[in-house]
């Protein structure tokens, strides 16, 4: 019998707010799907378009920016501006056809160690029966 | 209606003057009807200056090109470049502005209007000639161009061969110039982004489906970016085409250079290269049409950035072009930008 | 070998070469390209001239030469990688593009063997077209040594004679295509011989554009290295890739390495098409570069056709197939630069 | 360079070999690119653990070092701390949090140790592209810049001042003392405010370390935290302090008489003045906007008086350059205008007074020597309606905010009516009654028990003056009624508002503004003294709404936040700041727009930035088009690594 399908999401994570969430889901000891490797930046307002596109080249399922909630930017607006980028982002890759479950934004504040979880929970239930990611993937 | 003479006498005066240091403007083609992009010096070549629905070059990339040959002369000429632009070529010209990639007094700005119409699109037209040789194209009142073929001439509608880009533009009168010939004929557009529409229309499978195909065939070229005025970095993110090593370049720097695409001309290489060019040109194109114009392989590009200036728009009421002063599209934000998509 | 081919029995002729893989010009949206096909059918012979060469089937511009990795012991493990064996036909192919793997051929199979280009070349068989008409506004073949029924680099070579192909087979590879579909070729009558030779001589005076004593080009551009013509030429250069890359004769490559996971290491060595207009062509790690602008770099474009190949192997690296005349985006015509050159000074 | 990397792998007891198969990373780790050593242990952070990295380093030369383990927020000093020992960089030790993000969430053991073993090559990935850095260090000039000469800004000074640092004090006006020396007695406990407030302003006056400027403006500030560049305008006051003994000779012959701020223009005084009696500095100023002018001198009839010739008409402004290490800003509120509000008829009854005015007619140096007397014709008002909210809570027309201090207050006015007029009836329309503080709701309480007030709960609609009276329509909406009273005066409690020139201050700081126009806080509840801007903070109403209780408390704050700088000698600051490729930058100036900080600039056409300001966000990097720009040990080149390690493709 087939292996059930387990996606592979890489979280970008800003270290004040969704990371530290994160870490208070491991602290509560919360448990989720194992499928989201997490990759830690100073500000969600770092994250380049290129991390994204990149990610998905290098074979993600899903991949999730994540940061403070609007407002409670440690580094005052740098969340601004990853809300503009991301949005013009998220446009793209929906219109070239990727599937739009498979990026993902969320603002997870350093106490929202349960909506971390609960979004990578969804997030790998969504992606499963999307199949694995073959569209950006790297051609070999 | 541009009258030509003018136009030539103005340059002829500015040359002669040495108010500029050349002219970037359009003149005759050796072969065929497109005019190609002329640089004049002498005021007696202002002669050969031409104006017609064919002069679709953005010709502002040449500025670009001249500020990076003043960059590494010793003792560089800097007066001011006198530059034929329409409407969208004048939008190029404030994006540079506003990036401070030229000043206002680098250039002299010869401006024209569209007329009514714009410019052609040579496949369009071929098609509607059905393989008749064009010899020369002109504008013609209301809205129409008078084709001149082996075989004689004909009035044809404009609306039949314009370019898709002129057939969405915004403003086909430049938005800043120094002198400006022509009248201003606003021409009516209902719907701005109807080309993108029509993509987003299709489902999710039928627009991979699309994308697949064309993008598959891109060869890497580059001429889409390198007809870009906007695409004037010294090196591109995306390749190492033209990695910008000096000699204070450092071993390690060279090392570092990341390797975000590979240099295979796959699907997905070309999809991190194109949206990345997307990406990076968004709040900057000013829709000219050139990167879809040049490619050899007919890849609807434009639809990318046409995207881009679509979701600008709608999201955070931005327009690009219009004004030198206003910060970039993603140098700024409004308290009130869509979050929807975010949980 | 020379045979008439009725056009309703071409399709039937294309049947028996199931063994082979099929290439033939396909319109995709607006263009022409070579494309493998799937049934004879497909196959369309009425078409200008594709924007790229079938040389981006001899010669692709992504081939992978090695598989390297790590075993699990730790020891890098590298694999040759060769083309897959199987026999190619590719039909519809105009005199010049032909004639340009002749010339690539002196490259690649000349004193140094390129096992990657020799071994694709030789499982082709390249079925030609000749030119009744010039396939774009731009031909010049005449000019450089070529014309629009030129045979060189052809297995077979069809004319079009209205409801029927004049075949002629010019290789052992020819005649095997040719016996494959036996039955379906008769030989050519006196008449039709003769309305060949008028048809390839109609042709010929149809090219629209020409490069005069060309023969006066190569000794004049070994004088001209450092003329300021190339400044003035190159202008409006864009530095794209587009009339290197859609050149027929076009060669040059580039190797490198692409890691596809550092944990298993694993990764390909592949060859890419390379490009002189490209600034990096050319740059050194010391970050001087030696062609540094586009007027050396078009230079480069001519002189590498016009005088460096002339004196090489005693041909133009140009068969004047006039792509990079059509698809420049701002009108860099080289019969104009060469007819320039000729008269410069 | 061939780069050798240890990497060291905890168990965390079982918390994380519970879940984690720690010697499958550890194996699998060895083999990954420019490991060189690769190692497991029970406990990381125990002593033993840390020797046995520092002893690896020592041993195998180690350049880099990675400890897979707990949170980096845990023990990342620890393991810098550790490498730093052993001879490497404290930067070439990067942390792999295989226990927050990993081992405590999941339960399969073997998708653990996949994703644990994946985390750690992305860590070995990074610190492989770490540069060494040092921390950048910054000398300090141990001096301060108060901003501001309130409650807030004197006390902000004094508790500098007493620690032993010197400042400077620029307040604009003539005097000291801001809104707090207008009042009469404070709430909640109704003690005078000029008796609690002039010691502090003479102490001000005498103190060797500060050095105040008065009707002094600051007009540019430059640098950076530990090393501000001050320059400020002193406006002339035309009399020399030092000669002047405060005769008033000068007061008595001046023919011009205009309104007097500092009685909210219920008085009037002269060209020539003393704000206040008890003004600091004491002395006159000569307020030339409307003296009827010096050259050629069309009057001078009190320098013809002034006998120790203290007055100068050939005083000049003068521009004072200080250098200062912090500076607080404490410039204070000012009150909506009652012009603004038409349903209260535009502030143009004359019984119709703004709650400062009130303040003056009830102090015992007011107008009317605290007696409580309508302006219109000095009768005692026997029924005074005060209105709460005027212009606050009003996103509509006015202000959005609660100016919060108004319930008090206003409790606080009718109470002291009473006091004054025994038999008058106070009246106060509110919306809410806001009395959160200590005493407060005992403070409100007090007001209408013994002081018979009576609340309406309701907005007043209409205010208009009829027969001598000052006529109020309101309605009360507990009961629904229509309320008409005829009151003698009303009172207005309109909101505070950011101090006029707020805004042109905060831009010559760059420092940011909330929407309401105050001062904005770095973090609403973390960082509510600091602004935006390291070395910048706030104290007082300029920063929002506040009685004087809260003022001074982040007065102190706000100073005790500027002595942690100016007590040390050198300030250390992050290395891992942005960096600018010069070969690559255009000079588009994005990365200028977005820096949070203003720590880039443009300068030679070429982006540069200031390490002190740069805090490291990487939003400039994201924002570069052309990756002329990134943060050091978190470069987009490392984080493409860590991407292909993390998906292993
Ligand atoms: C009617 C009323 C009654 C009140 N009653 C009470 C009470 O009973 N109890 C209580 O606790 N609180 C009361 N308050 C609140 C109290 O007045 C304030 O909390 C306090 O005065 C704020 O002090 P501050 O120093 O922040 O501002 P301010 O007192 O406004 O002082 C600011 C100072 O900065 C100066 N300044 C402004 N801009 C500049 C500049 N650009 N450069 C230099 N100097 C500048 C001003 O001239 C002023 O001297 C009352 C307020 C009002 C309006
Ligand atoms: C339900 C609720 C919701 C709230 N929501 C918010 C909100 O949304 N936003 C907001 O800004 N504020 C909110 N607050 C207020 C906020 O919680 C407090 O302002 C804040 O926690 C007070 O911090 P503290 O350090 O003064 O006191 P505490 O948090 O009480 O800390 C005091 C510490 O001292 C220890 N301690 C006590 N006595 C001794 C002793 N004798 N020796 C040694 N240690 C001792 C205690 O164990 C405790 O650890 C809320 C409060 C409550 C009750
Ligand atoms: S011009 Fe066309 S083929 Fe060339 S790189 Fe651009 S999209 Fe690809
Ligand atoms: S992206 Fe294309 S349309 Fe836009 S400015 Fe560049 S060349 Fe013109
Ligand atoms: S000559 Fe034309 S096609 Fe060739 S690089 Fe220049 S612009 Fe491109
Ligand atoms: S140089 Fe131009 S004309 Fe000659 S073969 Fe190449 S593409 Fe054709
Ligand atoms: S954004 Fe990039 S190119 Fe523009 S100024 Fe900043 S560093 Fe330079
Ligand atoms: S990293 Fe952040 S703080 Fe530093 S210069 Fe860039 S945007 Fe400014």
């Amino acid at each position: 019998m087939a292996e059930e399908f387990e996606p592979r999401i890489v979280a970008f994570l800003c270290k004040w707010c969704s990371s530290a969430g994160s870490d208070l889901a491991g602290v509560s000891r919360m448990e989720y799907p194992p499928n989201v490797i997490p990759i830690q930046v100073m500000c969600s307002g770092s994250v380049s378009p290129l991390y994204i596109l990149s990610a998905f080249k290098k074979g993600a399922d899903g991949v999730l920016v994540s940061g403070c909630h609007p407002g409670d930017c440690h580094y005052i607006k740098g969340n601004f501006y990853a809300r503009r980028r991301i949005a013009l982002v998220k446009g793209q890759l929906e219109f070239i056809g990727l599937e739009p479950e498979r990026f993902q934004m969320s603002w997870v504040s350093a106490a929202e160690g349960k909506k971390y979880t609960e979004i990578i929970k969804d997030f790998v239930n969504t992606l499963k029966p999307l199949g694995p990611q073959t569209k950006l993937r790297r051609n070999p | 209606m541009v009258k030509l003479e003018d136009l030539k006498k103005e340059a002829t005066q500015i040359l002669k003057s040495g108010k500029v240091k050349y002219i970037i403007g359009y003149a005759k083609g050796a072969a065929g009807f497109m005019p190609i992009p002329a640089f004049i010096s002498d005021p007696e070549d202002a002669e050969n200056l031409t104006w017609n629905p064919a002069c679709v070059h953005n010709l502002t990339k040449f500025i670009v090109d001249e500020k990076k040959r003043l960059k590494k002369e010793k003792k560089p000429d800097n007066r001011p470049i006198g530059i034929i632009v329409k409407g969208c070529d004048s939008r190029a010209i404030n994006v540079l502005l506003q990036e401070k990639y030229i000043d206002r007094d680098d250039v002299y700005l010869l401006g024209v209007s569209c007329e009514k119409t714009g410019v052609v699109d040579e496949k369009k037209l071929a098609k509607t000639l059905k393989g008749q040789r064009v010899v020369q194209i002109d504008f013609e009142d209301n809205g129409n161009f008078l084709v001149t073929t082996e075989s004689g001439s004909e009035k044809i509608p404009a609306e039949d061969v314009l370019a898709e880009r002129c057939i969405e533009c915004k403003a086909n009168f430049p938005v800043v110039f120094d002198i400006v010939f022509g009248e201003k004929i606003k021409r009516q557009v209902d719907k701005p982004f109807q080309s993108v529409e029509t993509i987003e229309a299709l489902s999710q499978k039928d627009r991979w489906k699309f994308w697949k195909e064309q993008l598959d065939k891109c060869i890497r070229c580059y001429a889409c970016r390198s007809v870009c005025p906007m695409c004037y970095c010294d090196e591109c993110v995306v390749d190492t085409i033209s990695f910008a090593v000096e000699p204070d370049t450092s071993a390690e720097e060279k090392a570092q250079k990341i390797k975000w695409i590979e240099k295979s001309p796959n699907l997905s290489e070309n999809i991190v290269y194109h949206l990345t060019r997307a990406m990076h040109l968004a709040g900057r194109c000013i829709d000219c049409g050139e990167c879809e114009r040049v490619c050899p392989l007919d890849i609807p590009i434009r639809f990318l950035n046409k995207k881009m200036e679509k979701d600008a728009k709608n999201f955070f009421d931005y327009e690009v072009g219009f004004d030198p002063d206003q910060p970039s599209l993603v140098s700024s934000f409004k308290d009130e930008d869509p979050e929807d998509f975010i949980r | 070998m020379e045979k008439i081919l009725q056009k309703k029995s071409f399709p039937k002729w294309v049947e028996k070469l199931d063994a082979y893989e099929i290439y033939s010009p396909v319109k995709k949206d607006n263009t022409w390209s070579y494309e493998i096909i799937n049934t004879p059918g497909d196959i369309e012979l009425d078409y200008p001239n594709a924007v790229q060469a079938p040389k981006k089937i001899i010669n692709p511009q992504r081939e992978v030469v090695l598989e390297f990795g790590r075993s699990d012991d730790d020891s890098l493990e590298v694999t040759e990688v060769l083309p897959e064996e199987k026999s190619v036909v590719i039909f519809g192919v105009r005199p010049c593009d032909a004639k340009a793997l002749t010339l690539t051929d002196l490259v690649f199979s000349g004193d140094i063997k390129d096992n990657y280009y020799g071994k694709r070349r030789k499982q082709t068989a390249i079925i030609g077209l000749a030119c009744n008409t010039p396939p774009s506004p731009n031909c010049f073949c005449t000019s450089v040594d070529g014309s629009p029924h030129s045979e060189d680099g052809f297995d077979i070579l069809l004319t079009d004679l209205g409801d029927r192909y004049f075949v002629k087979s010019l290789t052992n590879k020819g005649n095997n295509l040719i016996n494959l579909g036996k039955g379906l070729f008769v030989a050519p009558k006196a008449n039709e011989k003769k309305e060949i030779a008028k048809i390839h001589a109609d042709a010929e005076k149809k090219l629209k554009r020409q490069v005069n004593d060309a023969e006066k080009i190569p000794p004049k551009l070994k004088e001209m290295f450092e003329s300021p013509f190339w400044d003035e030429e190159s202008m409006s250069c864009l530095r794209c890739g587009i009339c290197t890359y859609l050149c027929p004769t076009c060669h040059c490559f580039d190797i490198s390495d692409e890691v596809t996971s550092v944990a298993p290491f694993k990764g390909y060595r592949i060859r890419t098409w390379d490009n002189c207009q490209f600034p990096d062509f050319t740059m050194h790690s010391s970050g001087h570069n030696p062609r540094p602008d586009k007027a050396s770099r078009l230079r480069q474009r001519i002189m590498h056709k016009y005088q460096y190949f002339v004196e090489c192997y005693d041909h133009y690296q140009c068969t004047g197939c006039g792509r990079c005349v059509s698809k420049c985006p701002v009108g860099i015509d080289i019969i104009e630069v060469l007819n320039k050159v000729r008269d410069y000074g | 360079m061939k780069k050798k990397t240890g990497v060291f792998v905890c168990h965390c007891g079982i918390n994380i070999a519970g879940t984690v198969d720690v010697k499958k990373v550890t194996k699998d780790l060895a083999k990954h690119p420019g490991v060189e050593h690769s190692e497991d242990y029970i406990y990381m952070c125990s002593d033993p653990g840390q020797n046995l990295i520092i002893d690896s380093i020592k041993e195998k030369g180690l350049d880099k070092v990675v400890v897979a383990c707990c949170s980096p927020t845990l023990h990342e000093m620890t393991f810098r701390n550790a490498a730093k020992s052993a001879g490497i960089n404290e930067f070439q030790c990067e942390i792999a949090n295989i226990r927050e993000q990993c081992s405590w969430v999941h339960k399969d053991m073997d998708k653990a140790t996949d994703k644990a073993t994946r985390i750690t090559r992305s860590a070995v990935e990074r610190v492989q592209g770490n540069e060494s850095l040092e921390p950048i260090s910054i000398p300090v000039t141990r001096r301060a810049l108060v901003i501001g000469g309130g409650i807030a800004g004197i006390q902000a000074a004094l508790d500098m001042a007493n620690t032993g640092y010197e400042v400077v004090l620029v307040e604009r006006s003539p005097s000291i003392g801001g809104h707090m020396i207008q009042l009469s007695e404070t709430f909640p406990t109704l003690d005078c405010s000029q008796c609690i407030l002039t010691p502090k302003m003479v102490e001000v006056s005498k103190h060797p370390k500060i050095k105040l400027l008065t009707y002094s403006e600051v007009q540019d500030v430059s640098g950076y935290v530990g090393n501000f560049k001050v320059k400020i305008l002193k406006k002339p006051t035309y009399v020399d302090p030092e000669k002047c003994t405060l005769c008033d000779e000068c007061v008595r012959v001046c023919p011009v008489v205009t309104s007097n701020e500092f009685d909210l223009g219920l008085t009037g005084r002269r060209a020539i003045y003393i704000p206040f009696p008890q003004a600091i500095p004491a002395t006159y100023t000569l307020d030339i906007k409307n003296c009827p002018g010096l050259l050629p001198i069309a009057c001078g009839k009190c320098a013809d008086v002034c006998d120790p010739e203290a007055i100068d008409y050939d005083m000049k402004p003068e521009i004072i350059e200080e250098d200062v290490g912090a500076i607080v800003i404490a410039t204070g509120f000012d009150l909506y205008e009652k012009e603004n509000l038409s349903e209260y008829g535009y502030g143009k009854y004359p019984d119709v007074l703004d709650g400062l005015q009130f303040e003056r007619l009830c102090s015992a140096s007011g107008p009317t020597q605290g007696k409580i007397l309508r302006p219109s014709d000095h009768k005692e008002p026997k029924e005074v309606v005060f209105i709460q909210c005027a212009g606050s809570r009003d996103p509509e027309l006015h202000c959005a905010y609660c100016s919060k201090i108004c319930c008090m207050y206003t409790a606080k006015h009718a109470m002291l009516y009473k006091h004054h007029v025994h038999d008058g009836q106070a009246y106060i329309f509110y919306i809410d009654i806001r009395s959160g503080g200590k005493g407060y709701e005992e403070f409100v309480q007090r007001a209408v028990e013994e002081d018979g007030v009576i609340y309406l709960r309701g907005k007043v609609a209409k205010i208009f003056e009829e027969k001598g009276k000052v006529k109020v329509w309101g309605v009360d909406t507990l009961s629904g009624k229509d309320i008409e009273i005829d009151a003698d005066m009303v009172v207005l409690a309109t909101a505070m508002r950011p101090s006029d020139g707020a805004e042109d201050l905060a831009k010559k700081l760059k420092i940011a503004l909330d929407k309401d126009g105050f001062l904005a806080e770095a973090h609403p509840k973390l960082k509510p003294v600091e602004s935006v801007t390291a070395g910048i903070f706030l104290a007082g109403a300029a920063q929002a709404p506040k009685d004087i209780p809260e003022v001074v408390a982040q007065a102190s704050g706000a100073a005790a936040k500027a002595i942690a700088i100016l007590s040390q000698e050198r300030l250390f600051h992050s290395p891992n700041v942005a960096k600018v490729n010069l070969n690559l930058c255009t000079g588009c100036g994005m990365c200028v727009d977005v820096c949070p900080y203003e720590a880039v600039s443009l300068k030679d056409g070429k982006a540069e930035v200031n390490e002190v300001l740069c805090e490291g966000c990487g939003t400039c990097q994201a924002t570069c088009l052309r990756a002329a720009i990134e943060v050091k040990n978190l470069t987009p080149a490392q984080v493409h690594e860590m991407i292909t390690a993390s998906l292993g493709g």
